[in-house]
């Protein structure tokens, strides 16, 4: 692949980082504050955009910043994989941005610049992470998104937010610090390198035994992807507001962590290397445990926001378990639920939010017959759930087909068994809450007068988003070829 | 036996500023009034003074003065007098003992000024209240 | 052998600048403040030139009065040493700013007697950077004790007290490493390093090497606090006035792992030093993990920032020891690069210290609330350099931990390893126990939806003004590391091992 | 006479006539003698260490003699402070000037350049001119170390 030497990936994450200095600076006036949010987003969806043909034509950009470490610079690099990612982020940070003015207007919210610059940081360390050329510059802009997103999670600053925020630094921080650096570490002096190759860097250079730890360490260490035993943070997570759990959950920080573990295993140890050690089976047999287990805590939470915790916590590893099976379908499927279950997830988090604007309800069992009375929001709603469960006509039945046709290839007859059961699970925890919603009867003795549907800048993002899991069914080609291009070029 | 005590008696010079030292050293550790540390202390470096002092020493060495005429006529015999290179550097070591002593007794006085006591035990008592 | 003497007035004009500054500063105390800017001003620009010039032309040799080594008293400006000399020179005047401010409240009247004490503590740590002279080492050391312990002594409470038991400790350190210094000169008759370096090498394998090996590095170990030497060091960080701490806590350890490096350098030679005694480096290495994790863990136990900060202080040194007794190019190179950003972060973190004391009077965790939202800007600073403690890039503490992690996989040391990591998630906790407090605990009953007014009261700007550039430093030495190690530490580390 | 015996009756205790008067008489030799010590220090046995302790030890005898306010009218406080940065400045001044005048620091024979002398001449003077200034400061210290000991920093009574 022919890279060109380009500024445009600095600009795309640059841009939004300096947006936080007007954000901070018209604090007073939130109009303003508002409209420099959405000038970024919209700004870096299309710088993002505009470099998307050079990629799909085999091209790429890159840019040196500074060499900080012999043999390894602060890179930017732009290329099929992290265009995929980027180009979900950048686009579903739009929407995030509208419905959080929504969100936090209508909740009057205290300190909403802060927030707000909080937020525009995140999403530049998002998209770095997308662009890294190589794992130091991940890790940079890995740990840049753990700090930034320190405040959102901490943002109600009661007892329960800061212990909630201590749990996740404690997770993220300390597996980051504690397993990934180790092993970065152990990569670059086994290597020298650090570079993101395609096929990988390690091969014939450490003992199956190192190897295998340097998975370990990796897939742990990149705690952010929610792997079991490191999922903790992610239901502790949900104090924060709602837009910051669905750009959390949905675009950013998980799957910045799946990312990452994708990266390092397509481009650090390689396909093949996997294969040849069976270690891509093991992989896939360990998330298999949390993707069983995570969907079965789904079910016994009542917290709305709990339970998409744990369905995400699950849903994540799909896209490990797709890097695992190592065969050609399986992989594509894994990448591809990155986009589909982002676009799935954030909209089931907008409306989970819709709902407490509308009727300050978080539990499950408060919300029969919400339905008939914010009917827009429960249709989302159901798409959303479709499309995780992997139903057709939306976009997971992509993914999952792919998935499955890769268990298949791969003779693992076992992870059949587990996508289908993880399946039904989905469609066991997602289900109950529609039908509480459209056909359980009110509530008697509650005045429910009040209760209509969220407001336009919370309602269109959620509609836009669901709508966007139903096309991508239709026309995934974008996506598809991305994913082509990154995994067989 | 017999070579301990050989060895102890032809390096006599050095034990005794090994006793000098521990002295010294029990004085900084072991006594609880501030002002007998100090003096500890300065039993301590004393000791490293002589020590180095008699490094020195040549068997039958004069003082190092010599007549510049002679000097620059015949030149020096090095086995006739002591080496002087240790005693002006002690020179200067006694000049760094003498200034940590004064500052460490201005800051006593301080200590005492604060505390109305230089033992250490009624001071940590006094702290701890 | 160099006839230019621009680096005598690196290390002369501290020295005179610190007489008139007593002497003029008796006739007005308005002398007091341009008289410091301008002699530390001058010796950081000197400073910058000499680096380059030791760069461009190697190692520069300088002797004084024109006597000839190893008779005469030989500076070597080396590029480790002139490196060292930029950092204590730009450290000071950075910190100088901040002290000025403080020292004009704190010890009112007394300006000049303080600043005649710091500038002869700067004279003395330049001169330590310079000389090439073991007997020298050991004048110039007690010279930035004895004004090191005046300067915390002038401290309120338990200074005097802490001040005390740090001139009892580092007497004992300088007299070992004396007493070392006797029995190489009792070897070798010579005091010049690189003359007893050479003699030396016919001599490796007398006890009497060894015993000055050991003597001149625990007396070295006590001057830096390596742990378990350390306890003197922490009441006399946290007493000394917050003008002094912020210019002793950056330099006065780092220099002194300087000096260790120096010795085991230009006098024992590394071969000696690492590889003839076995097991040595690796018992020292251990003991440096130890080091690092009992800091660590007594950090977590304070409740006053000034005091975490001083038990973090002694944890680094651990790190740095560790890093240059791993005996690999790694290593050393992290262990040197640590010796800057760690000045670099220690400098930030005081500084951001003596300014929330300046507005608040206290560091206890509790006076800590809300202080985001009255000193953003300070916090905002804070922040960097408590980031840089722990670790994250790009700001410049991860690049040196960095090197070391990877010394110590090279080394296989893994207690070491595994110490560093400890540590840095200590610090996490550490750090992000205060950011908590004084970001998300406001003070106030409740969680107060809406805007509470607090004031902002940033410190003042001759305070401020240098803590916002050492974060900034931080970050742009992260950015710059890869050339700072390539074109000045590795040229610093001798091959050979 | 009289007034001898009248002031010998009001003295406080432990003042002495004696050792008063004898303390009168010999501080201007001590003196003279610390001054040949630090003259000649710099080619024979001597020098300003040893000099200005003697200088030093007079004024100490002063204040043991009399008491620390009778020392302190001879040599103020002040007085005292200047002269012992001006020897330091001396000191590291005569160093200074040969680097500046392009030889290396301490390097006498530069020095040629203010008053052209043989280079050795100047070589002794430069050296004696360092020792004057090692001299002054040392004294002073000595001075100051005993005056701020004994009377807890306040210059006021003395032991």
């Amino acid at each position: 692949m022919a890279y060109v030497h380009s500024i445009w990936p600095l600009a795309a994450v640059l841009l939004p980082l300096l947006a936080t200095v007007p954000i901070m600076l018209s604090g007073r006036s939130p109009n303003l504050r508002e409209s420099w949010t959405l000038l970024a987003g919209g700004g870096m969806f299309a710088i993002v955009a505009s470099m998307l043909p050079t990629v799909l034509a085999g091209g790429g950009f890159v840019l040196t910043l500074a060499e900080v470490v012999p043999g390894v610079p602060i890179q930017l690099r732009v290329d099929a994989l992290g265009m995929f990612f980027a180009l979900v982020a950048s686009f579903l940070w739009i929407f995030t941005s509208v419905y959080s003015i929504g969100y936090m207007r209508a909740l009057e919210e205290h300190d909403q610049t802060r927030y707000f610059a909080s937020f525009a940081v995140a999403i530049a360390a998002t998209i770095g992470v997308a662009f890294s050329a190589n794992l130091l510059t991940l890790y940079l802009f890995y740990e840049v998104l753990s700090l930034s997103t320190y405040p959102l999670v901490t943002h109600e600053q009661n007892a329960e937010a800061r212990a909630s925020g201590r749990k996740y630094l404690t997770y993220i921080l300390g597996t980051s610090i504690g397993l990934v650096l180790p092993a970065m570490l152990i990569v670059y002096q086994l290597t020298g390198t650090l570079d993101f190759t395609h096929g990988g860097i390690l091969a014939g250079k450490a003992s199956p035994a190192t190897l295998s730890l340097l998975l370990l360490l990796f897939v742990l260490g990149f705690a952010k992807a929610g792997v079991m035993p490191f999922h903790g943070w992610l239901p502790a997570a949900m104090v924060a507001p709602t837009p910051v759990s669905a750009f959390l959950h949905g675009v950013a920080v998980v799957k910045v962590g799946v990312f990452s573990i994708l990266r390092v295993v397509f481009d650090i140890f390689g396909p093949d290397l996997l294969r040849s050690l069976d270690l891509g089976v093991a992989l896939t047999y360990f998330v298999s445990i949390t993707i069983l287990f995570a969907s079965l805590v789904a079910l016994t939470q009542d917290n709305l926001k709990r339970r998409l915790a744990y369905s995400t916590i699950g849903q994540l590893s799909y896209m490990i378990l797709g890097a695992g099976m190592v065969s050609a379908a399986g992989m594509t499927g894994g990448v591809l639920h990155i986009a589909m279950h982002a676009f799935g997830k954030i909209t089931l988090f907008f409306c989970a939010g819709a709902i407490y604007v509308a009727s300050h309800k978080k539990y499950i069992s408060e919300m029969d017959g919400l339905g008939r009375k914010m009917p827009i929001t429960y249709a989302a709603f159901f798409l959303g759930a479709l499309s995780i469960i992997g139903m057709p006509p939306l976009g997971g039945f992509l993914s999952k087909w792919n998935l499955l046709v890769g268990a298949v290839q791969s003779h693992q007859m076992v992870l059949v068994a587990v996508l289908l059961g993880s399946s039904l699970l989905n469609a066991a925890y997602f289900f109950p809450i529609i039908y509480r919603g459209f056909f359980a009867p009110a509530p008697a003795g509650e005045a429910r007068e009040g209760i209509r549907e969220a407001p336009l800048f919370c309602l269109l993002p959620l509609s836009v988003t669901a709508l966007c899991s139903l096309l991508l069914f239709f026309y995934p080609t974008v996506f598809l070829q991305l994913v082509q291009r990154a995994l067989f070029p | 036996m017999q070579g301990i005590i050989a060895e102890i008696v032809a390096k006599y010079n050095y034990w005794i500023y090994v006793v000098l030292m521990m002295i010294g050293f029990y004085a900084m550790i072991g006594k609880r009034n501030l002002v007998k540390k100090l003096i500890g202390l300065n039993i301590f470096q004393t000791a490293i003074i002589l020590f180095y002092v008699s490094t020195g020493v040549k068997r039958g060495g004069g003082i190092p003065i010599v007549d510049k005429h002679a000097a620059l006529t015949h030149g020096i015999d090095p086995a006739t007098v002591v080496n002087p290179l240790p005693h002006v550097l002690m020179l200067t070591a006694i000049v760094v003992g003498v200034s940590v002593t004064g500052v460490a007794l201005a800051v006593l006085l301080r200590v005492y000024r604060e505390y109305g006591t230089l033992e250490e035990d009624e001071i940590l008592e006094k702290i701890g209240k | 052998m160099t006839t230019s003497n621009l680096h005598i007035y690196i290390l002369a004009a501290p020295l005179l600048g610190a007489f008139a500054v007593n002497l003029l500063g008796r006739l007005s105390r308005r002398w007091v403040a341009p008289l410091t800017l301008g002699v530390l001003g001058y010796a950081t620009i000197a400073a910058l030139v000499v680096l380059a010039r030791v760069l461009r032309d190697g190692t520069i040799s300088y002797t004084v009065g024109n006597w000839r080594p190893p008779f005469g008293i030989e500076l070597v400006i080396d590029p480790l040493g002139a490196l060292m000399l930029l950092l204590i020179s730009a450290v000071a005047l950075t910190a100088t700013f901040s002290s000025l401010t403080s020292i004009e409240r704190e010890l009112p009247g007394r300006e000049h007697l303080f600043f005649t004490m710091y500038l002869l503590l700067i004279a003395g740590l330049t001169g330590l950077a310079l000389t090439g002279d073991a007997f020298n080492l050991y004048v110039l050391l007690e010279i930035t004790s004895i004004t090191t312990y005046g300067l915390i002594a002038m401290g309120r409470g338990r200074a005097p007290l802490a001040s005390f038991n740090y001139i009892i400790m580092g007497s004992i350190g300088a007299c070992f490493y004396l007493l070392g210094v006797g029995y190489l000169y009792l070897l070798t008759g010579t005091l010049n390093m690189a003359d007893i370096a050479r003699i030396l090498q016919g001599l490796q394998e007398t006890a009497a090497l060894a015993t000055a090996f050991a003597f001149i590095l625990v007396g070295l170990w006590i001057k830096m606090a390596f742990f378990p030497l350390h306890s003197w060091l922490p009441t006399a960080y946290t007493q000394a006035p917050s003008g002094a701490s912020v210019m002793i806590a950056p330099l006065m350890t780092k220099v002194t792992v300087f000096l260790m490096i120096r010795v085991i350098f230009s006098i024992f030679t590394p071969t000696y030093a690492f590889f003839h005694h076995p097991g040595v480096q690796a018992g020292i290495v251990w003991a440096a993990a130890l080091a690092i994790v009992c800091a660590s863990a007594l950090a977590l136990a304070q409740r006053d920032l000034k005091r975490m900060l001083t038990y973090i202080i002694v944890a680094e040194v651990g790190y740095m020891v560790g890093g240059v007794w791993l005996a690999n190019t790694q290593g050393m190179t992290g262990a040197i690069l640590h010796i800057v950003n760690d000045a670099l972060m220690t400098l930030c973190l005081f500084l951001a210290a003596a300014a929330i004391i300046y507005r608040t009077g206290s560091l206890g965790f509790d006076s800590l609330q809300g202080l985001y939202r009255r000193m953003p800007i300070t916090m905002a600073a804070f922040t960097v350099g408590a980031f840089s403690m722990i670790g994250i890039p790009p700001t410049a503490g991860f690049f040196s931990k960095w090197y070391l992690l990877l010394g110590g996989i090279e080394a296989s040391q893994w207690g070491y390893v595994a110490a560093l990591v400890f540590s840095s998630l200590v610090n996490a906790v550490l750090f992000f126990r205060i950011i908590e407090i004084a970001y998300f605990r406001t003070g106030e009953a409740g969680h107060g939806h809406g805007h509470a007014v607090v004031r902002v009261e940033e410190a003042p700007l001759m305070m401020l003004a240098p803590l916002v550039l050492a974060a900034l430093a931080l970050i742009a030495v992260g950015f710059g590391s890869g050339p700072l190690v390539n074109g000045v530490i590795r040229l610093a580390i001798p091959g050979g091992f | 006479m009289k007034q001898v015996q009248e002031r010998a009756r009001t003295r406080a205790v432990g003042e002495s006539l004696i050792i008063q008067t004898a303390v009168r008489l010999m501080v201007p030799f001590i003196q003279l003698f610390g001054l040949y010590v630090i003259v000649h220090g710099h080619y024979s046995p001597g020098g300003g260490f040893q000099g200005g302790v003697i200088l030093g030890a007079s004024f100490i005898l002063t204040a043991v003699a009399f008491d620390l306010q009778t020392s302190l009218k001879r040599f103020s406080e002040r007085t005292n402070a200047i002269m012992g940065n001006a020897g330091v400045l001396l000191y590291t001044g005569v160093g200074l000037l040969c680097a500046l005048l392009g030889g290396l620091f301490l390097d006498y024979s530069a020095l040629v350049r203010i008053i052209p002398m043989d280079p050795v001449e100047w070589r002794s003077l430069g050296i004696f001119l360092v020792e004057v200034g090692v001299g002054l400061a040392v004294m002073s210290i000595m001075a100051s170390l005993y005056w701020d000991l004994s009377s807890r920093g306040e210059l006021d009574e003395g032991l």
